[in-house]
């Protein structure tokens, strides 16, 4: 059988929609209904937010669901593609944490850095995601450098996505932060043991920095309202007649100073502080404050500490798994961790400070020192201390986002029930990334994001039949394989 | 696998042979050096080959799915290249074979019919080109090495240059050894196996060219901490390594100045099967294939030609116009670049020797000397047959310029019994374009014919 | 080597000895006609054994019934094709080094490092090229200007047609950094700029200053705005206060320099097209090896120009799942799509004589062996002239006045001895903006080369 | 859910058990036998696959005396009651340096068929508790892949802080590789540095060896070769040369030798995959059914990577390879490859007691190894299982009882 792969160009677009239309038809029968509408019937349902139902059904419309129950209790209304999964097994669309960046691992180095610009959507990547079920990941700049970027969520609403905006579901979802050394192909910071110390400072140092920017600015607002009632006061006072001419000054003689200032900002602001509070000795009126310069990355660090952006934090060592404790402490961080493997160490603390954690790998397959500790009940240890446990790609080639599911599968070996294993590759990781009331689990009113598997969701042997992502089927498998 | 093999065993009885060989060879090296050598060398590999040929033949039949359809080929003109072009041509395929070239051909029963609205010739031949393997370059001299035994069928290299026209290859060792290895000829054929090459150890590769040296670096007291710590570091020594190895191989006594003093850091000598092989191949067992592509490296290898009486395939021969002379001389033939012929290439002209580089041709057929194409590198194997469009520039004719890529280079690696030209009881190597001749560069590649088999079909733009 | 005798014997005949080089002043010559068996227009249909009138550096008349007048030389072409002289959109020709060290270096201006005595140039006359656009490589965010250039003179501002001409932005990144922080520094730059702009202004009337932003909104407009170019007041900016390294960028934002947009990969398109929105800028896209994936978003994009595609006209995908190669035409995906393109050569600096192979470094010349390749996919001919013609000329925003063959257009032209998409043709002759700037009878080297082979054995 | 938390937890009941009755025994009598009782048995036999729903395994003198379905249990044997567990054959990695990691590459030389990687064999390393609580009881201890010839292959049980004594006398086999890793390089200068040279000293090899010396040299030429190739073109190399020889071969199959690639090479002999990753394609991951249908043979590596054999068959599962070719690819065939056939990897009478007790299906990959057994002796077992947030009272109490009599 000929399947259509690509989309590569124009002429292939006639082609699409009759493929389209075959891949549809071989897993369902009436071929009527709108679009984003889907019922999937027969088969079971984990709905990763209760008791599975067997022979259920889901009613998705518009992209939303809106109904799920035992078949006999939804009302299928006629003309809706139906889906028999008799026989099958249907979860939420999986979320991943962190998945590779088609085309490398990209280092990022700037909290400014945006996850969402380095989207190819011509990558073979998309249909690797759905194939392995995952409707949902997360893409972002890799820790290497302590500081990764903006991490952007994606919606992979097809294989072949026309575009970037086809696939952001949220731009910037979450501040990306590192600690420890994993191997660089994990994007982790490639850095010594001995440097992990300096790792923590450098970063606790960029939010210091970031707080003082704030300063500046706040400062420079005070500075304006000064200036403003003393504007005012002159006003009224008479002393400003000719208003364009009181403060012009000619721009020659400022340029130099103005390019200098540019160069040299940060250690000039005290003394600039002083020069606007200075009034102009020939009784020209005041001089207004100049502003401080706009620093992209301070504004995104601003955010994380205002709890307006979440933050991952990728951190294994139980050492820096304490500093990402007191990092987020110290700055009231809305944080969770990605990677945590040794976090069975200091399951404890993590759950007293309420921090979700998402665990990867789970299954062992490549070395680094960071996974020293690494033991496969680590996410079942988290889970039974009481914290939030989510599992994660590790945004590399060595942990790819596709074996999410097996990684569920060994959580499961290791002690974590298997509900919770569900529920830790879609309903927690939704929460983390703040998308509850849209995804991660099959509830009326959220995203029509399902995918169909013929055999129990923690069997590594089940394979994914097909995905539907908000009530459009967006891969399926070959009837044959 | 043993007759492939072309192995003896490294014991005893060897020993005694070139005991014989070195007293009987300082007997008469007064009159030709080398000719008792010769022919027992001769003797022994023509038994050798004999069985070699006769394992190739019992693994090609047997172990070729799909090859048995019968065909019939109808193209608007069929270049048979062996006689001059057909006008409304047939081709009868049978069994991988060209059972008859014609005219208005009996249709047999059963069999498929393919019209061709262009033109057919035979599979362009590569005159040589390392397409994967290469040589082990931690040693300057490798005689012994089979490029076969390295080489990666499954290369996308072959498939690129079977869409480009090209069913046989030439496979070498590349440049960057003083001697090589042995070269193989290939069909080029997805899934094709070892055994089913058509000629193995077909010529033993040396080079002259300044990739011989270049990158080499001198060894000052300190231990090698690399391979390139090797000679020859200067085209002098690449010389002097060819001709020392020469004399080894031969058993021959060393003139005054080529024996290497005590710890000799002049380069490693021959081993046995090293010297063997090559005193194989200068007793005329196979070719030796020289590259060389500047002046002096030309007559550097004519030089070595006839100071040994054995006959060199020059491969580059870019700068070689004023050795024609010399080369006939020498009975040596030459592989010429299609880009050295296209008159595009000297454009600034560095060398004046470069000049005449289009010209070859001419030259070469003046004085009737054979050559071929050899376009040298995996990259420039695909577009031989774009190349040898440009080359047309330079005022060779499309037809000498097929010949030269087909029954010419299929006789010069002596395969003109299987292929290089459409004639009966050759193999069904065929290329079909569309449009013009063979090699107009506007035309286009329809589908290739490999020993029967269809092969590398193009269907259009993106599928 | 007949057939070059028979071709070239009768040009011989024909041409007048009194044409002179092009090295000279640039006044008017007198009308020259040029009769030929095609005349491959480009833009219009061809005309079969028409006649071409040039007076004053124009085409002056164009066709089947043309009067010569008596005083115009006449040059015969019985077998000849004429074409428009050849545009090459995109080369380094010329250049030593093609990029700076630096990122961002719009400021530079490739006129000030073209070596015209560089045997490229010739050799682009030897194979029709009348027009080189030569601008910085694709290793810099900022590479430079562009210049049009005449692949004739004595000095670079002699050569030029339009300088400068293009801005050169990369969005290949550089090696270690990423392309989010590629995007990060390009939106840097013009932040500053706009910042040093705005500065430029005369400052406004001394008054109340706005106070902190109360709401999300506005301070995120104020932190993560991009600039806006549209409002700015370019009259009331004086020039020559503009940063001198800044002025081409200015230039980029305010529409008066275009830019030539490298994309590297399909999923730059994308990027670019944010570019070109955000900061109003009229771009030519170079499109990388896989630029052929872009097409439907091309085919989407109007007001777009001719894009310039990748020299190597095949390309190889191999499918992971499979393992097979497929083997895909790009120049075709662009022409079955109906997206106007111009073609370039792969004319990379280095690769030296060691690897033997000379073509291997397509030089800026063999643009019609480029074309020729086209037509081997099966692209009409009358479209494969058109992309090293017309449609290179459009992409450089100089169609009005080369890229065809129609009157009042400059007398841009080059005759080939036969059929221009057989290898064995050789160009005759090539006048540029009038005047005769390449005859093969005249060219010295080639008639060392192509003379008959005397040696003796 | 085929598991509820009531059942983990009462698993954790059965290990506790275990541990106590571990205790008890030395106190007590030696018994004389170990019973499995009320286990499910997985095996196979010549690839077909033998399961005992509900049956009882006997361990006598470190051997299997009895198993399958209704075994009266002698009186003096001790009791493992196992609650419908899973016991399978103890897996066997068919190449892997496990404890011997980082030496067993010895690069001066490209031949060195005389090394022994047993020789750096560190029986306290981590990694064998690891390995047998991923099911693997015996490994093929074998060089790396950076040499021609790298010396002897040879099978040892994974019995920890134990000096390991091979299961054969003789060695199991000779490694060779003709792949990327045995070439010099500009920094790494030893011949061979490119593919011809590689197959032109193997060749040298395999010609001078048999006539080295008659009586240790006679019986080494029968050990077959386990090479290493990476492209098909290698691996046709390696097998016609090894065919020429007259010696048997088994094929060690790199990541190049994808389905498409052994579909083109059609190997007859013995292949050895893996190790799979997680990531990789299809095409690759299929090559296990590829060679299955071909009827070729089948065992994993591990490849001397921190790899799991498990995760390669359930890969290769995923991609068709079925249920018994991937248990006979985990054990009855490594055994035979290594002329260890009816000694180990099944569980039959006879065979020596290498068992693994399965918490489920292991191939679900959600089960867990409880216990591994070797020759009758508990080898590892696994930790106590985490507590469950929230505790639910079990519904059936399956409290396993440890009964010495």
């Amino acid at each position: 059988m000929k399947r259509v792969r690509r989309r590569a160009g124009g002429w292939f677009r006639a082609v699409y929609p009759i493929a389209f239309l075959i891949a549809a038809g071989c897993l369902t029968g009436v071929l009527t209904g709108g679009e984003g509408d889907l019922a999937v019937v027969g088969g079971k349902i984990c709905t990763a937010a209760g008791e599975p139902i067997l022979d259920g059904a889901v009613l998705i419309r518009g992209g939303k669901i809106a109904a799920v129950g035992p078949r006999s209790q939804v009302d299928l209304p006629a003309g809706v593609r139906q889906v028999n999964a008799q026989g099958r097994v249907i979860i939420p669309g999986l979320v991943d944490l962190w998945a590779a960046i088609p085309g490398g691992d990209a280092p990022g180095g700037s909290p400014e850095l945006r996850a969402a610009e380095s989207l190819d959507p011509y990558a073979e990547t998309w249909r690797r995601l759905l194939s392995s079920g995952i409707t949902t990941a997360m893409v972002a700049p890799g820790v290497a450098r302590g500081i990764g970027g903006l991490g952007a969520v994606l919606k992979l609403r097809s294989a072949e996505p026309a575009s970037p905006e086809e696939l952001l579901l949220k731009a910037d979802a979450q501040l990306v932060l590192g600690l420890g050394q994993a191997p660089p192909s994990l994007g982790a910071p490639s850095l010594t043991t001995g440097d992990r110390l300096e790792q923590y400072y450098a970063l606790r140092g960029r939010f210091t920095a970031a707080r003082d920017y704030r300063k500046g600015w706040d400062d420079y607002w005070q500075a304006v309202e000064n200036y403003n009632r003393e504007y005012k006061e002159h006003l009224s006072s008479g002393a400003i007649l000719a208003a364009g001419a009181s403060t012009e000054e000619n721009p020659e003689d400022r340029k130099p100073d103005e390019s200098d200032e540019e160069k040299k900002e940060p250690e000039k602001k005290d003394g600039e502080k002083k020069e606007t509070e200075k009034k102009d000795a020939a009784g020209k009126g005041p001089r207004p404050p100049r502003r401080p310069r706009v620093d992209p990355g301070a504004e995104v660090l601003l955010r994380a500490i205002d709890g307006k952006l979440p933050v991952l934090l990728i951190a294994h060592g139980q050492v820096d798994l304490r500093h990402a404790v007191r990092l987020r402490d110290e700055f009231r961080l809305r944080l969770a961790i990605a990677g945590a493997t040794e976090g069975f160490r200091v399951a404890g603390d993590l759950a007293g400070a309420g921090i979700s954690a998402a665990v990867g790998p789970v299954l062992l397959t490549g070395w680094s020192i960071d996974f020293l500790g690494h033991r496969e009940s680590n996410a079942a240890e988290l889970a039974a201390a009481g914290v939030p446990v989510a599992l994660c790609g590790l945004g590399g080639s060595a942990f790819p986002s596709e074996a999410l599911r097996i990684e569920a599968c060994v959580a499961s070996r290791g002690g974590l029930s298997p509900a919770a294993a569900l529920r830790a590759i879609t309903a927690v990781p939704a929460a983390i990334l703040g998308l509850e009331s849209r995804i991660g689990t099959l509830e009326a009113g959220k995203d029509g994001d399902l995918v169909i598997l013929d055999r129990e969701p923690t069997d590594a042997l089940a394979r994914v039949l097909g995905a539907v992502v908000e009530g459009r089927i967006v891969f399926e498998k070959e009837r044959d394989a | 696998m043993k007759s492939t093999d072309l192995v003896r065993n490294e014991e005893e009885p060897q020993r005694t042979r070139r005991t014989q060989r070195k007293t009987r060879v300082t007997s008469v090296l007064l009159c030709d050096p080398l000719r008792p050598l010769r022919l027992t060398l001769r003797r022994w590999f023509r038994g050798a080959t004999r069985a070699l040929s006769f394992a190739i033949l019992a693994a090609s039949t047997s172990a070729l799915p799909g090859a048995q359809e019968t065909i019939l080929i109808r193209a608007a003109r069929v270049h048979p290249v062996s006689s001059g072009p057909i006008e409304n041509g047939e081709i009868l395929v049978a069994g991988g074979k060209i059972a008859a070239v014609g005219r208005s051909l009996a249709l047999p029963s059963g069999a498929r019919v393919i019209e061709v609205p262009g033109e057919v010739f035979p599979g362009l031949i590569e005159g040589g080109a390392a397409l994967g393997g290469g040589a082990d370059e931690f040693r300057e001299l490798t005689p012994h090495l089979r490029v076969a035994a390295g080489l990666d069928r499954d290369s996308r290299v072959f498939e690129r240059a079977l869409q480009g026209g090209v069913t046989t290859a030439a496979v070498t060792p590349g440049g960057r050894n003083v001697i090589g290895g042995l070269g193989v000829v290939v069909k080029i054929r997805p899934g094709r196996r070892a055994q089913q090459d058509v000629r193995v150890d077909a010529f033993l590769s040396a080079s002259l060219t300044a990739e011989s040296f270049a990158g080499n670096m001198n060894l000052r007291g300190s231990a090698p901490f690399t391979f390139y710590h090797r000679i020859p570091t200067t085209r002098m020594g690449t010389v002097f390594l060819l001709r020392r190895s020469f004399f080894e191989a031969l058993g021959l006594a060393l003139p005054a100045g080529l024996e290497a003093p005590e710890e000799s850091t002049l380069g490693q000598f021959l081993d046995r099967s090293g010297k063997e092989t090559l005193a194989e191949t200068l007793c005329g067992a196979r070719p030796l294939r020289v590259r060389a592509r500047e002046r002096q490296e030309i007559e550097a290898a004519l030089r070595l030609a006839s100071e040994f009486r054995v006959p060199v395939v020059i491969e580059g021969f870019g700068e070689g116009a004023d050795s024609i002379g010399a080369l006939s001389s020498s009975r040596s033939s030459v592989l010429l670049s299609p880009l050295d012929v296209s008159i595009e290439v000297p454009f600034d002209l560095t060398r004046p020797a470069l000049r005449d580089a289009h010209r070859l041709p001419a030259l070469l057929d003046a004085a009737g000397i054979e050559w071929a194409f050899a376009s040298g590198s995996a990259a420039e194997t695909p577009l031989l047959r774009e190349r040898l469009g440009l080359s047309l520039r330079s005022g060779l004719t499309a037809g000498r310029a097929l010949r030269a890529a087909t029954l010419d280079a299929a006789r010069l690696l002596g395969v003109s019994d299987r292929t290089g030209s459409i004639e009966a009881g050759k193999d069904a190597d065929l290329v079909a374009v569309g449009g013009g001749g063979p090699l107009d560069l506007a035309s286009r590649v329809e589908w290739v014919m490999v020993e029967g088999e269809l092969l590398g079909q193009e269907t259009g733009a993106t599928r | 080597m007949n057939c070059i005798l028979r071709t070239a014997l009768p040009i011989a005949l024909a041409l007048v000895s009194g044409l002179e080089g092009m090295d000279g002043a640039r006044a008017a010559d007198g009308p020259i006609a040029i009769q030929a068996a095609r005349i491959v227009t480009a833009e219009g249909d061809e005309i079969a054994g028409g006649t071409i009138l040039v007076e004053s550096g124009r085409i002056q008349a164009i066709g089947n019934d043309i009067v010569v007048p008596p005083e115009a030389q006449l040059l015969r072409f019985p077998d000849g094709v004429v074409l428009p002289g050849l545009v090459h959109p995109h080369t380094t020709a010329g250049l030593r080094v093609v990029n700076e060290n630096l990122p961002d270096v719009p400021y530079i201006s490739v006129l000030d490092g073209i070596d015209p005595n560089v045997p490229e140039f010739r050799a682009a006359l030897r194979g029709g090229v009348t027009t080189l656009h030569v601008i910085p490589g694709n290793a810099t965010r900022f590479g430079g200007q562009g210049a049009v250039l005449r692949p004739v003179g004595a000095l670079p501002e002699a050569m030029a047609v339009k300088s400068p001409s293009a801005l050169k932005i990369s969005l290949a990144p550089p090696s270690g950094e990423t392309r989010m922080a590629h995007m990060a520094q390009l939106r840097r730059t013009f932040d500053g700029l706009h910042t040093h702009l705005t500065r430029l202004l005369p400052p406004p009337p001394a008054g109340l200053l706005s106070s902190r932003p109360a709401t999300e909104a506005e301070l995120a407009a104020l932190i993560g705005a991009p600039p806006d170019w549209k409002s700015l007041d370019w009259d009331r900016i004086p020039r020559d206060k503009i940063e001198e390294q800044r002025r081409p960028l200015a230039d980029l934002v305010r529409g008066i320099l275009p830019a030539f947009l490298y994309c590297p990969r399909a999923a730059d398109v994308f990027k670019a097209f944010e570019l070109m929105d955000a900061h109003n800028i009229r771009a030519t896209l170079i499109l990388g090896p896989d630029g052929y994936k872009a097409v439907p978003l091309l085919i989407g994009r109007s007001g777009l120009g001719p894009v310039v595609i990748d020299p190597d006209l095949v390309q190889y995908e191999e499918n992971p799942e499979t393992g097979d190669e497929r083997r895909i035409l790009a120049a075709r995906a662009f022409h079955d799509a109906g997206i106007p393109f111009a073609i370039q050569t792969r004319d990379e600096r280095g690769g030296g004589r060691g690897s033997g192979q000379v073509l291997s470094r397509d030089p800026a010349s063999v643009l019609w062996y480029q074309a020729i390749r086209l037509a081997q996919q099966g692209i009409p001919r009358a479209d494969a002239v058109r992309a090293a013609t017309i449609h290179p000329a459009r992409a450089l925003g100089l169609d009005h006045r080369l890229g065809s063959l129609a009157k009042g257009k400059d007398a841009n032209l080059v005759v080939f001895s036969g059929d221009p998409f057989d290898a064995r043709s050789w160009v005759d002759l090539v006048v540029i903006e009038g005047r005769t700037a390449y005859r093969r009878d005249e060219d010295p080297d080639l008639r060392e080369l192509l003379r008959r082979p005397e040696r003796k054995f | 859910m085929r598991r509820s938390a009531g059942r983990t937890f009462a698993f954790s009941l059965a290990l506790s058990a275990v541990l106590s009755a571990g205790a008890a025994r030395s106190s007590i009598a030696a018994p004389a036998g170990l019973a499995l009782r009320d286990v499910r048995i997985l095996s196979t036999r010549d690839g077909q696959l033998i399961a005992v729903p509900r049956g009882t395994v006997l361990v006598r003198d470190g051997m299997i005396a009895a198993a399958g379905e209704a075994i009266p249990i002698p009186e003096d044997f001790e009791v493992l009651e196992l609650a419908g567990r899973w016991v399978l054959p103890g897996f066997i990695d068919a190449h892997t340096q496990i404890g011997a990691r980082g030496e067993c590459d010895e690069v001066s030389e490209a031949i060195t068929e005389d090394l022994r990687p047993l020789d750096a064999f560190d029986p306290w390393d981590e990694e064998i508790e690891r390995a047998l609580l991923r099911g693997v009881t015996a490994v093929a201890l074998s060089p790396g892949d950076r040499n021609v010839v790298g010396g002897a292959v040879t099978v040892v049980k994974l019995l920890p802080e134990r000096v390991p004594v091979p299961v054969a006398s003789r060695e199991a086999a000779v490694k060779a590789s003709l792949g990327r890793a045995v070439l010099g390089s500009g920094s790494f200068p030893r011949y061979p540095t490119a593919p011809s040279g590689a197959v032109d000293l193997f060749g040298r090899w395999l010609r001078a060896s048999p006539a080295r010396s008659a009586g240790e040299g006679a019986e080494k030429a029968r050990v077959p070769v386990l090479v290493r190739a990476e492209t098909r073109s290698q691996a046709e190399q390696a097998l016609s040369l090894l065919s020429g020889a007259g010696r048997q071969a088994i094929l060690l199959a790199g990541r190049s030798l994808d389905r498409r690639a052994l579909d083109r090479l059609a190997p007859s002999c013995p292949v050895v995959v893996g190790p799979y990753d997680l990531g990789d394609h299809e095409l690759l991951l299929s090559s296990a059914a590829a060679l299955e249908t071909r009827g070729v043979p089948l065992a994993f590596s591990s490849g001397g990577e921190r790899r799991d054999l498990l995760t390669s068959a359930v890969l290769a599962m995923r991609a068709g390879l079925s249920r018994a070719g991937a248990l006979a690819a985990l054990t009855e065939n490594p055994a035979r490859l290594f002329g260890l056939e009816g000694r180990i990897g099944r569980v039959e009478p006879g065979a020596a007691a290498d068992l693994v007790v399965w918490s489920g299906d292991p191939f679900t990959l959600s089960a867990r190894v409880e216990l591994a057994i070797i020759e009758g002796e508990i080898a590892a077992r696994a930790p106590p299982l985490p507590q469950p947030p929230k505790l639910e009272a079990p519904k059936k109490p399956a409290k396993p009882e440890v009964v010495a009599r």
